[in-house]
C-alpha cells in the first residue's frame, strides 16, 4: 500500500514524500556523509566499496556507476543531498538540468535566461 | 520593547557565495544580482537592527531525514556555517540571542505550535549567505541572531497558511520581549526555481513578481496555495518562498517597501531581492 | 479500514528491565506490579493487534538538547533499542510500519501539528519495557510499531490539551488508514514520581488514582492543568503522564475498562497501569 | 535578562526550562555521552580530564568531584542525563533521592513506601 494518499501530478516532477523517502534513504544518507570532506576522498577513492557500505540497492548503485541523474532519483534520491554528490562530480547544477532534460549544458542556459524575456 | 524594524527576503544559491569569495561583485554575470544590494545597506545603517531572525531552510546540513523537524529554532550561544560538501568557503561564526529564542519557543509552545529547539546548531548557506550579502564587511556578522528552520526538504511540508502563522507568532513574541532592541525578521530562499526531474530549470517569472508585490499589499496572498500548487507554480526549490512567508507573517499587516530587485538567473533560480520598513 | 482495538497505558522504570531479566516476577518487592500483568495478556489474545502506536518519551537516547522535538514521529521499518548507560539489557529491534507512519505524519501536519519524522531512530526502556511487560514472551515483538515522541524532558512541554488533541489527530488519522488493521494505543510513564530536587521521592496516590478513572469515564479531565500544575501534583517525571493523554486522545470518547493496576513503589515511582477496550 | 517569565514556585523543584539548558549544556552533554560504554570507561579512568574534554565550568566540575547531586542540578544538570551518570557511579535513584532530600536510604524507602498507604 502506498503511504500517502492520491497525489497530483506535475510534469516532470516528483515530491519527495514518504514513499520516495523510504525508497532513497541509504542514497540519501550516503550523500549527507558527503559534508564532510574525508567521506568525498574515500567515495572517490573506491566508489562501488563506499556505496556498499551505504547499504545502497543495485538500483541506486547503477545510477551511480553510470551518473544517471534521473535514475538517481527515480531510486529515491532527493536534490538536497544529491547535491553534494554532484559537486564531487564536478558538476554544476546546469550540468545537472542538461542531464535531466536531454538538453545540451549551453541550450539549457540559454533556456534560462529567455525566462527573463518573458511577457 | 523589542520592536521589529522591518523585514529583507532574497533568494539564496551556493553559487553566490564562490562569487563573493572571488569578488566577482562586477562580473556581468553576477552584476545585476549584487548591484541590487546598496539601497539594503544603506537602509541598514538608517535603522540600525541588533538582531536579526532569520526564516530559512536546512539543505542537508545540520538535519538529516533521521531526526527531519517541521520547524526549528536554534537557541545556541553561537551558530557555526560549515563545509556543506561543494566547496564554498565557510564563514564565521554568529552569536546567538538565546535568552530571546526561549522566549520565542516558550510562546509558540504556549499557541499550540511544535517547534525543535537547538541548542547545538550549523547553519548553511541559506543562512549565511543572505547576512553576507546584507552585511558584506569583513568579519563577524554585526548582529545576533535567532534562525527558524522551516522543512522544506522532505513532505509532507508546513502549509503555506501554518508558515504564515509561525510568523505571525514569532512577531508577537518579539513584540512582548521586554528588552530594548531593534529586530529585523529575513526570509532566505526560492523563488522559482527547480533542480530536479524533467522539468529542470522551470521558472515562472508572473508568479514571482506577484509574490514579491503580495508581501507589501495583501501578505497572505500566497496562503490560499497548497504546497502541491505552489510546486507546480514554483518548481520543487521555488516551495522555499515558505520561509518568506514566515518572515512576512512577523511584521505588521502594512509594510512600506524600501527596495526591491528580480534577476533572472542566477544558476537556476530566479533571483528575488525585497526589504520592507515597519516605519520603527 | 484500521480500527482502534483499545488502550493500554503504563509506567515505565528502567529497574523493570533488570527485573525481567533475572525473573523477579515472584520477587515480593516486584510481584504487586507484575501481577497486573496477565489479564493484559489475556485481552490480547482476544483482541490480536497488528500494529501498536507507542507514545512515550525519550530519556536522552536519541534525542539530545541539540534537536530536541516536541512531538517525533517514527517512520523507520525497524527501531532498535540499545545501550542507555544504566547496565539494563538491550532488546531485539522491533518491526516498524511505515507507510502508517506517513500516513500519520501527513494528517497531523495538515492538521497543523509540527512532527519530526524520524526516518531513522532508537527506541529507549519507556517504550521497549512496555512492550516486554505486553508481550512477554521470548524473541521480537509481535505487532508492528509506530512511535510517538512527546518532550517531557526540556521545558517548555507541550500542554495537556495539546497532547490530547494530538492523539485525537493520530486516531482520526488510524481511522481513516485504508487498510484492514486492529491497532492498540499505548502511552507509557508517570505517574506520580520525582527524581531530582529536595522534593525527590515526591508520590500523590490521590491525583494518579483520580487520573486513571478519568480516563475512563472523562478523559480530557486532566488537560485542564497547566504544565506546571501538573508538575507541582505528580512530579516533575509524573508529567510524563502526557503520554497517557497523549494515548487517550486517540480513543474514541467512549470506552470501558478491561483492567487495571496502582502500586507503589517500584524504585521511586508509582506504577499504574490501566487497559481500555474499544469494543472493536 | 531572564529567558523565561515569572515562574511558578513548587517547592524543592526546578523546571528544566530555556535558563537551565543553557547553564547545563556541557555537563549534559557530557552526560548524554555516557550512553556509550567507552565513554563511560574514560570517564572512570580520568573524572577530571574527561570533565575538562568536555569544557564543564567550575561549579559543575567540582559537583562531579564531590558527587553533589543538588550541586549538579543547580549548575543546570537534567536528571533524564545526570541518571546515566548515577548509573556509572553505582548509585540507584533511591540513593539520589537519599542524598538530595538528607535521609538515610532505608529513611528514604521507608518514606516511599509510606504513600502506598496514604487514606
Ligand atoms: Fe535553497
Ligand atoms: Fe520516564
Amino acid at each position: 500500500m502506498a503511504a500517502t494518499a492520491a497525489k497530483r501530478q506535475i510534469p516532470g516532477t516528483t515530491l519527495f514524500d514518504g514513499d520516495m523517502a523510504q525508497k532513497g534513504y541509504a542514497l540519501n544518507k550516503m550523500c549527507f556523509s558527503f559534508n564532510h570532506a574525508d567521506n568525498r576522498a574515500e567515495f572517490v577513492r573506491d566508489e562501488a566499496a563506499y556505496c556498499a557500505r551505504y547499504g545502497l540497492n543495485a538500483e541506486q548503485a547503477e545510477a551511480i556507476r553510470s551518473r544517471d541523474v534521473l535514475g538517481l532519483l527515480a531510486a529515491g534520491g532527493n536534490v538536497y543531498y544529491l547535491a553534494k554528490l554532484a559537486g564531487i562530480l564536478g558538476l554544476d547544477v546546469q550540468d545537472l538540468g542538461a542531464a535531466q532534460t536531454g538538453m545540451s549544458k549551453d541550450a539549457f542556459k540559454a533556456m534560462l535566461l529567455a525566462h527573463a524575456k518573458e511577457n | 520593547m523589542a520592536k521589529i524594524v522591518g523585514g529583507m527576503f532574497v533568494s539564496h544559491v551556493p553559487a553566490i557565495g564562490g562569487a563573493i569569495a572571488r569578488n566577482l561583485q562586477e562580473d556581468p554575470y553576477w552584476k545585476p544580482f549584487f548591484d541590487g544590494f546598496p539601497p539594503v545597506h544603506r537602509w541598514l545603517e538608517e535603522v540600525k537592527p541588533d538582531v536579526a531572525v532569520v526564516f530559512y531552510n536546512d539543505h542537508g546540513l545540520n538535519f538529516f531525514l533521521d531526526k527531519m523537524p517541521t520547524f526549528a529554532v536554534g537557541a545556541a550561544p553561537q551558530y557555526h556555517n560549515a563545509d556543506e560538501g561543494w566547496g564554498i568557503p565557510t564563514l564565521p561564526p554568529y552569536d546567538g540571542a538565546p535568552d530571546l529564542s526561549w522566549s520565542l519557543i516558550e510562546k509558540l509552545v504556549d499557541k499550540e505550535f511544535d517547534p525543535v529547539s537547538c541548542q547545538e546548531m550549523l547553519v548553511d548557506h541559506a543562512f549565511t549567505l543572505p547576512l553576507k550579502l546584507f552585511w558584506p564587511q569583513e568579519g563577524t556578522c554585526p548582529v545576533r541572531l535567532v534562525p527558524v528552520c522551516i522543512n522544506t526538504v522532505q513532505h509532507p511540508l508546513p502549509k503555506a497558511s501554518r508558515c504564515y502563522k509561525l510568523g505571525e507568532a514569532v512577531g508577537e513574541a518579539i513584540a512582548e520581549w521586554d528588552e530594548d532592541l531593534r529586530v529585523v525578521v529575513i526570509g532566505t530562499g526560492g523563488l522559482s526555481h527547480q533542480l530536479d526531474g524533467e522539468r529542470a530549470g522551470f521558472i515562472n517569472r508572473d508568479f514571482d513578481l506577484a509574490f514579491m508585490e503580495s508581501l507589501i499589499h495583501d501578505p497572505q496572498w500566497a496562503t490560499q496555495y497548497s504546497i502541491e500548487e505552489i510546486v507546480e507554480k514554483t518548481g520543487t526549490q521555488g516551495v522555499e518562498l515558505l520561509n518568506w512567508l514566515g518572515a512576512r507573517g512577523a511584521l505588521p499587516p502594512t509594510v512600506s517597501k524600501v527596495h526591491a530587485n528580480y534577476h533572472i538567473p542566477i544558476s537556476n533560480t530566479a533571483a528575488g531581492l525585497l526589504v520592507v520598513g515597519t516605519g520603527e
